[in-house]
């Protein structure tokens, strides 16, 4: 099935649903002056349903809109591919938002132009009502070009004095816009730690070091939830990269307590929140 | 290395310390062959906590032990008695401590093995006697033997007892070896 | 169909004669192939560890290296529970202890991974199918035959070498000679040692505890001893009438000499027979006496045998078993 | 203006030797807030408060810094000072510049620079303080006893006695529990029901006591003060309104199965009472094995019953009520030694018994009437070998701790043997003979002159020769093998956790240690409170004793309980964690890390973020003040520092850490 | 760095210790007058599962020589399961830290009761040592010009300062 075929499919059972008043908009993509460029788009009449696209450039995750509509009057429909599907499980897992408010169509994925996308392990959708076509098994299976810790293997590789060269010219790209922040799915705090002027968490100052604390601070806070969709890289003006550092939390998990991987169900245990007696602490 | 390090480094390398060790006499209590020993092994833990390495080099238990391991499957803190028993045994052998009796057995088997690369116990049996100057021991059984043909007149050795010999002869270059490193 | 690469261990050549021929009978009879490991040598029991802890090992290797090198599909089998002791000691090491099998390795002069298997007739018999081949194979049952099942120490323990779970009061050959209609006793010293090793070395100090089994069978009723190792049977029945003959003395508190005893030949003494676990199993499946050669048995074995299988006459008896 | 106060203290010399105190408080002057300092020679002495208070009056100061020794010393003390001079007692921080400085250091010039730091910290700190002030509890003046052994009991008499009404909830038809099925307690050899019975009956007859027998805890919810449990009445099929306890059922009951009373010697039937003295003295059916109730046929006791209270419909039945206070006293049971030792036969020789099988044996009302015989055959056996520490001292097979009661109770029951057997020999193998206890070791030195043979060495192995067992061990002492030929084998099994009890200390949220026994909140200075406010321990479920130690700690259990229902409602820390609502964003990581269960997220109104204020309800953090300890794990869980720890405020160790980089 | 550099440079440490365990075991120090270097700053927290990453993040960003955090053992805590949340926590903070080029070796965690006055003296001393080894921390050095003079220059200025008071 070519995207031509998968959008009319989009627009026509978007169209059913709003035409029966089920949802109170449909939550997809719609194309924008460029040819290689989505945005989203939401669809609230049958008519603005003709207006939904779906290609590959269609590189940005949806999932966090819904925490703008945390309390709809109506259901709201949402397309969801793996990576939405994660963030949707994330942020129910969260308390961000109810199962019951969504009705989430699936899609099955095969990647899209996002650099993201190339490291994807989780294409088809972990959590859907309906799914709008049949996964493409060898799409799904297929291995994914970049391994699950590009980012993180390609720091550890370097020395110490590598590593440190390496982050000092990051952050002192970083212009700390938050627009890591503001895309991610699981940061979804009601105010962040940096706008905690009173507690002060966050030095105001403009400097590599107090921007090197904010990107650290921020991997702890999501490290353990992070659902790898990328979503941090793709908002990033100055293209930083940001999952480097979420990658290695969730490297060093694995390392330590085994299999780990977020937002496959709403149900599961964060790292930092829980424990085991047999924890190691070889730093001792 | 002078005695107590000697001591400690047979304890580690049986993977035993003396210290579990709480003298309960479980392993004494079940040892199949403690009559007939002196210290039995709980005065081998016992000799081992107070350092007297000296007093188990010269004990008979070291040489009576037959490795049942009923010692350390009963043990409450699961001191692995019989491997120290061995450790220690190898040391006694490096000092030339030996008891004759078990000495002139194992080399006499030993010696089976290097010269027809199976052993004969009936050979073996008659060999000992001779060499350990027990002449009568289980002479009674000898009738039977001899009637039921349960002793081979001439033993065959196997095909590949030139093999066997080499393999001992490099197992025991690599003890001493070991032993070297060790030291 | 079951395969095994065998070592039969060197009793299996002189003293243990006829348990090696039953065990040939029975694995023909059950359909077990057991292809001896080409050009065997012993496994070193118990001198050999005695005196050198890596010719300890790599004597035993050495049988298992060709068995690997021959079968690289088969686990090794012995019907000897030294030789077992010895062979899964070596295999346990190589596993376990980098230390050892480079020891081992350097001994052999050839490479041995210890990827297979080591075990002991009494694994092999407890498998369920070899248990259901073992019933249907069996043509003649034993009545009333009280048997006590002897499983040696070496064939238990170390528990961390052999796995196995219970130490103290196995039940896995009283299984095995159930289907023979023989009864097995609850007897004390079903894996206590029996001091074979030391019988020669320290006769003085083995002797009492050999008896102790002994007479711990009988008082539990038991018409025969069954054991599981050609070395355990030897030492369990070759001084049973110098061990009665102590205990005359200890009741009479008259003196008895054994080697007058060559002479004058006292009457018959309180034995109690010895078989091994194969043995009662051949005869029960069908084998002859004479193609058994029981009578290699110190203590004679006819007069249980028959006893067990009522019906037979004497006769019968005498020409099919003595 | 935060208007500090710093007070540097000499402490004599202890602190100004090694630290330029008259330095580190001209130092003190130009930190930020800070608008008097001074140096005294004894800051905890009645001078030295005295000038603190006249310079709080003096200069207006609002906040105080102490540099002297540990806060853990001082901190009441001052804070105490507090109380009386206006200013709120928690806006204080101490610098510990004697335990952490003074005495660790040699380097007067490092130290005192340490000093400075310290002290500069502790200001930045106290400028973030804020006034707090603690909660007042109320108390509900009813305490609720877990397990009705003779821990039980002698607590919920105590605390009964002092005018509180107690609930007593027991699993067992009766109480009692374990010392009513010992025959004689050592070391005065008094018959253990004749000292027990008395005090169930007294249970069952006091006003303030509630005794709910055959029942257990189902649910515990709630805090110090405050807890709301849930308790399950198992059912009975009994009306014991009306039941007389007359016994016609139980003798007419056709099915009959083994005693757990009486550890299997005897049978008894599926209506029953656990023994003749119970309490209460009502019956109760045993659903597993009535025929009635299993198959439908039969009603015998319906149909003997002159009082028709049988009720073959009857069902478990919850009820809820609430307490101020718990008493855990769940008690222990013998270890199955069967499991664990097939040396000595794994269970196959029936005349190898464990000694709470020998109490019911040799006691005047039990099975055999206190003959003491052979279960296997019923004669009577002439040579006895007890053994102990069976399952005790036994990290690989049993238990690694030292059960503490068996020395004493194998002596008793030797002597017991001797009491009853004319001419019997008794063995007792032994690793170490412990007797610490009044009157104990002279208890050991009577069983020795009455013929017991003491035999030092763990029996390695016990089989069976004929008729007869023996017991191989080593004499150690002598260094020889012994085989003991004994008709009769007693061994003297150790204490462990009674099954549920780990149970019982998850709904009370009470640790237990690796072996299972509950968790005291200080092995020596809070040997009977839990960590959890409330919960008291007594008796042998903290860990194993004999009887005398048990009823002192049930009593020491009470005696807390009186003291926390004699108030009308306590104070608790103001230590705790806060939420700031509007923060919160109710992702619930703060509710999984607290270890009191004090975090729930609760639907409350709040206001949807950004700018549309849309009025939602929307899940919030809420701290119980009665539960939180003040631990402050939450606060880490809490991405945005949405619940904080009062005291220890995000903001305050931040200024901290960044006070010692000026 | 010369030798000379090292024998005057002298790190400092912050150091975060429960209440329950650590802070008594420092106290227990004192009191049998056990001496160790005088580099360590303690903070005083009520458990170890209250130090929050970010706090050992500032400390670094403000020129931290080296921070650690102690607490009771596991299974011994005050608070039942805190230093278990502690345990995971910094066992990932450590790689963290180390992913991000800070030395390791900076940051320490240790488990000290309120017996182990010894373990105490012997943790601060031996951080002390290794810090010192190490030399003045470079966390704070940025590559931006708003940013402040490089960590040494930074300490020295912090003790002419405290001298001058």
């Amino acid at each position: 099935m070519n995207y031509t075929e998968k959008t009319k499919l989009i627009q026509t059972r978007a169209a059913a649903l709003l035409e029966a008043g089920e949802v109170s908009y449909v939550l997809g993509w719609g194309a924008t002056r460029f040819a290689d460029k989505t945005r989203a788009r939401f669809a609230r009449s049958p008519e603005e349903a003709a207006t939904l696209v779906y290609n590959e450039h269609c590189t940005q995750s949806l999932a966090k809109y819904l925490v703008d509509d945390r309390w709809p009057e109506t259901r709201i429909a949402i397309l969801a591919r793996g990576c939405e599907s994660r963030a949707i499980n994330r942020m129910i897992r969260d308390n961000q938002i109810r199962r019951e408010n969504l009705l989430i169509l699936g899609l099955p994925c095969e990647g899209t132009d996002a650099e993201r996308c190339r490291s994807c392990r989780a294409h088809d959708p972990v959590v859907y009502d309906e799914l709008l076509w049949e996964p493409n098994s060898t799409g799904a299976a297929a291995a994914a070009e970049l391994s699950r810790y590009y980012r993180a293997d390609a720091v550890d590789a370097l020395s110490a004095a590598e590593k440190k060269a390496y982050w000092d010219d990051v952050y002192a790209r970083c212009i700390r816009c938050y627009a890591c922040r503001n895309a991610c799915p699981v940061c979804s705090c009601r105010e962040c730690f940096v706008d905690m002027h009173r507690t002060g968490f966050q030095g105001k100052r403009h400097s590599a070091t107090d921007n090197q604390t904010f990107g650290v601070t921020r991997a702890f806070h999501v490290g353990d939830r992070c659902i790898e969709c990328g979503e941090c890289e793709r908002a990033c003006p100055m293209g930083l990269p940001i999952l480097a550092q979420t990658q290695k939390i969730l490297k060093e998990i694995e390392a330590l307590a085994g299999d780990y991987e977020q937002g496959l169900d709403a149900a599961q245990d964060n790292y930092l929140g829980a424990f085991d007696l047999d924890d190691k602490d070889d730093f001792m | 290395m002078n005695e107590n390090h000697t001591l400690e480094h047979l304890m580690k390398k049986a993977d035993v310390r003396s210290y579990d060790c709480y003298q309960c006499g479980k392993c004494s209590g079940g040892c199949p062959m403690a009559e007939g020993m002196d210290l039995g092994p709980r005065g081998i833990m016992r000799s081992a906590q107070i350092g007297a390495l000296d007093s188990i080099l010269n004990s008979s238990t070291i040489w009576l032990c037959s490795g049942c391991y009923a010692c350390v499957d009963r043990c409450p803190h699961d001191v692995n008695v019989p491997a120290f028993i061995e450790e220690a045994r190898y040391e006694a052998m490096r000092r030339g401590i030996v008891r004759r009796d078990s000495e002139v057995l194992n080399r006499t088997f030993l010696a089976n093995i290097r010269a027809f690369g199976r052993s004969h116990e009936m050979l073996l049996a008659a060999f000992y006697n001779i060499f350990a100057l027990k002449p009568t021991q289980d002479l009674t059984s000898l009738p039977h033997m001899i009637s039921k043909k349960l002793i081979p007149i001439k033993p065959d050795p196997i095909r590949g007892v030139g093999d066997v010999q080499a393999i001992i002869a490099r197992a025991e270059r690599l003890d001493k070896l070991v032993k070297e490193v060790r030291e | 169909m079951l395969r095994y690469a065998y070592f039969p261990g060197c009793a299996s050549e002189s003293t243990a004669k006829s348990t090696t021929l039953a065990n040939e009978f029975v694995f023909g009879a059950v359909g077990i192939d057991l292809v001896e490991i080409e050009d065997w040598c012993c496994c070193g029991a118990t001198s050999a560890h005695t005196l050198s802890e890596t010719v300890g090992l790599a004597l035993p290797a050495r049988a298992l290296s060709r068995a690997e090198r021959d079968h690289p599909d088969l686990d090794v089998v012995t019907g000897c529970a030294s030789c077992y002791a010895r062979l899964k000691l070596a295999n346990y090491k190589v596993r376990t202890d980098k230390d050892a099998a480079w020891l081992v390795e350097k001994a052999l002069g050839r490479p041995y991974t210890a990827k297979n298997e080591v075990l002991n007739f009494l694994d092999i018999l407890s498998l369920d199918e070899v248990k259901a081949s073992i019933e249907t194979a069996i043509l003649r049952k034993f009545k009333d035959l009280k048997v006590a099942c002897y499983y040696g120490c070496l064939n238990i323990r170390p528990a961390e070498v052999t796995g196995a779970k219970d130490r103290e009061n196995p039940m896995a050959m009283d299984e095995i000679a159930v289907l023979t209609g023989a009864v097995p006793v609850d007897w004390g010293f079903k894996t206590e040692c029996c001091g074979a090793a030391h019988q020669n070395d320290a006769a003085r100090q083995t002797r009492p505890l050999t008896a102790r089994i002994l007479e711990n069978a009988m008082a539990a009723g038991a018409d025969v001893i069954l054991t599981a190792c050609p070395m355990c049977q030897l030492n369990l029945e070759m001084r049973q009438t110098e061990y009665a003959r102590k205990r005359e003395e200890k009741k009479t508190g008259k003196k008895v000499f054994p080697l007058l005893d060559m002479v004058i030949k006292p009457e018959p003494q309180e034995t109690i027979p010895v078989l091994s676990l194969t043995e009662l199993l051949a005869i029960a499946m069908g084998a002859g006496g004479r193609r058994l050669s029981l009578d290699v048995h110190h203590v004679p074995v006819g007069g249980v045998i028959a006893q067990g299988l009522s019906g037979m006459n004497e006769k019968e008896v005498r020409e099919a078993f003595i | 203006m935060s208007k500090v106060g710093v007070f540097v203290c000499h402490c004599g010399t202890n602190i100004a030797a090694a630290v330029d105190v008259v330095r580190a408080c001209e130092a003190a002057k130009s930190m930020p807030g800070v608008v008097h300092a001074a140096e005294y020679k004894y800051m905890c002495s009645e001078p030295g408060q005295q000038m603190i208070l006249d310079a709080i009056k003096e200069y207006g100061l609002k906040r105080i810094v102490i540099a002297s020794c540990s806060p853990r010393m001082h901190e009441t003390t001052f804070r105490k000072m507090l109380k009386k001079s206006g200013v709120n007692e928690y806006l204080i921080e101490i610098a510990n510049i004697r335990e952490q400085v003074a005495w660790v250091h040699d380097d007067k010039e490092k130290a005192t620079e340490k000093a400075i730091d310290l002290i500069r910290m502790a200001v930045a700190k106290v400028c973030r303080d804020e006034p707090l002030k603690s909660q007042m509890i109320p108390i509900t003046k009813r305490a609720l006893v877990i397990g009705g052994g003779i821990a039980g009991i002698q607590a919920a008499l105590d605390i009964a006695d002092a005018g509180h009404e107690v609930t007593l909830v027991e699993r067992e038809p009766s109480i009692g529990g374990r010392m009513v099925m010992l025959d004689k307690t050592f070391p005065t050899l008094d018959c253990s029901a004749c000292i027990s019975t008395p005090k169930m009956v007294d249970v069952s007859a006091h006003p303030n006591i509630r005794l709910l027998a055959y029942s257990e805890v189902a649910k515990v919810e709630g805090y110090i003060g405050n807890f709301t449990v849930t308790i399950r009445q198992k059912a009975r099929y009994v009306n014991h309104d009306i039941c007389t306890g007359c016994g016609a059922c139980s003798e007419k009951c056709p099915a009959k199965v083994p005693s757990a009373f009486n550890k299997g010697l005897s049978k008894r039937p599926a209506i029953y009472t656990l023994f003749p003295q119970a309490v209460p003295a009502k019956p109760v059916i045993d659903k597993d094995s009535c025929i009635k109730l299993k198959s439908g046929k039969c009603g015998v006791c319906e149909k003997i019953c002159p009082l028709g209270c049988i009720n073959y419909e009857d069902e478990d039945m919850e009820f809820t009520e609430d307490f101020g206070a718990i008493v855990t006293a769940t008690g222990y049971q013998t270890a199955d030694w069967a499991q664990m030792y097939d040396e000595y036969g794994a269970g196959r020789f029936p005349d190898v018994i464990d000694g709470l099988t020998f109490e019911r044996l040799v006691n005047a009302s039990g099975p055999t009437e206190g003959h003491i015989v052979r279960p296997s055959d019923g004669t009577e056996p002439k040579t006895i070998s007890i053994i102990k520490c069976v399952g005790s001292r036994d990290p690989k097979k049993g238990r690694a701790y030292c059960s503490r009661a068996c020395c004493m109770y194998a002596a008793k029951h030797a002597r017991q043997i001797f009491g009853k057997i004319e001419g019997v020999r008794v063995f007792i193998f032994y690793i170490d003979v412990r007797t610490p206890g009044k009157g104990y070791e002279e208890f050991y030195d009577k069983t020795r002159e009455d013929g017991a043979i003491y035999v030092r060495g763990r029996v390695s192995r016990i089989y069976k020769e004929g008729d007869t067992l023996i017991c191989q061990a080593e004499d150690s002492l002598l260094g020889k093998q012994v085989r003991v030929k004994s008709d009769l084998v007693i061994l003297e099994t150790a204490m462990e956790p009674a099954e549920g009890s780990a149970s019982v200390a998850g709904m009370l949220g009470a640790a237990v240690d690796g072996d299972g026994w509950l968790t005291e909140a200080h092995p020596k200075l809070r040997p009977v409170e839990t960590q959890v406010g409330g919960v008291f321990l007594a008796g042998v479920c903290q860990g194993p004793k004999d009887i005398p130690d048990t009823v002192s700690q049930a009593s020491a259990a009470a005696a807390k309980v009186i003291g926390l229902l004699n108030k009308n409602e306590m104070e608790s820390s103001p230590m705790i964690a806060s939420v700031e609502a509007d923060k919160c964003s109710g992702c619930s990581a703060c509710e999984a890390i607290c270890p009191y269960k004090a975090i729930t997220m609760g639907e409350q109104p709040g206001r949807e973020a950004g700018g549309n204020s849309k009025k939602v309800m929307r899940p919030i953090a809420v701290v119980n003040a009665g539960l939180c300890q003040g631990c402050g794990a939450c606060t880490v869980a809490c991405r945005t520092g949405a619940i904080d720890l009062l005291g220890y405020r995000n903001r305050q160790i931040l200024e901290e850490v960044d006070a010692l980089w000026v | 760095m010369g030798i000379n550099e090292a024998t005057t440079y002298e790190p400092k440490i912050l150091a975060f210790c429960c209440n329950w365990c650590t802070y008594t075991g420092a106290d227990l120090a004192g009191l049998n007058r056990m001496k160790y270097p005088a580099n360590v700053r303690v903070v005083r927290v009520p458990c170890s599962g209250r130090v929050n990453p970010q706090f050992i993040l500032r400390a670094f960003a403000r020129g931290a020589d080296g921070v650690m955090v102690c607490g009771c053992h596991p299974g011994d805590c005050h608070y039942t399961t805190g230093n278990y949340f502690t345990r995971r926590r910094f066992m990932l903070m450590k790689k963290v830290l180390e992913f991000n080029g800070i030395e390791p070796q900076r940051f320490h965690a240790r488990w000290i009761s309120g017996s182990e006055a010894a373990k105490f003296r012997d943790a601060v001393t031996e951080v002390a040592q290794v810090v010192k080894a190490l030399g003045p921390a470079a966390t704070k050095v940025t590559t931006q010009a708003s940013s402040k003079a490089p960590a040494s220059a930074d300490i020295e200025s912090s003790v002419q300062k405290e001298g001058a008071l």
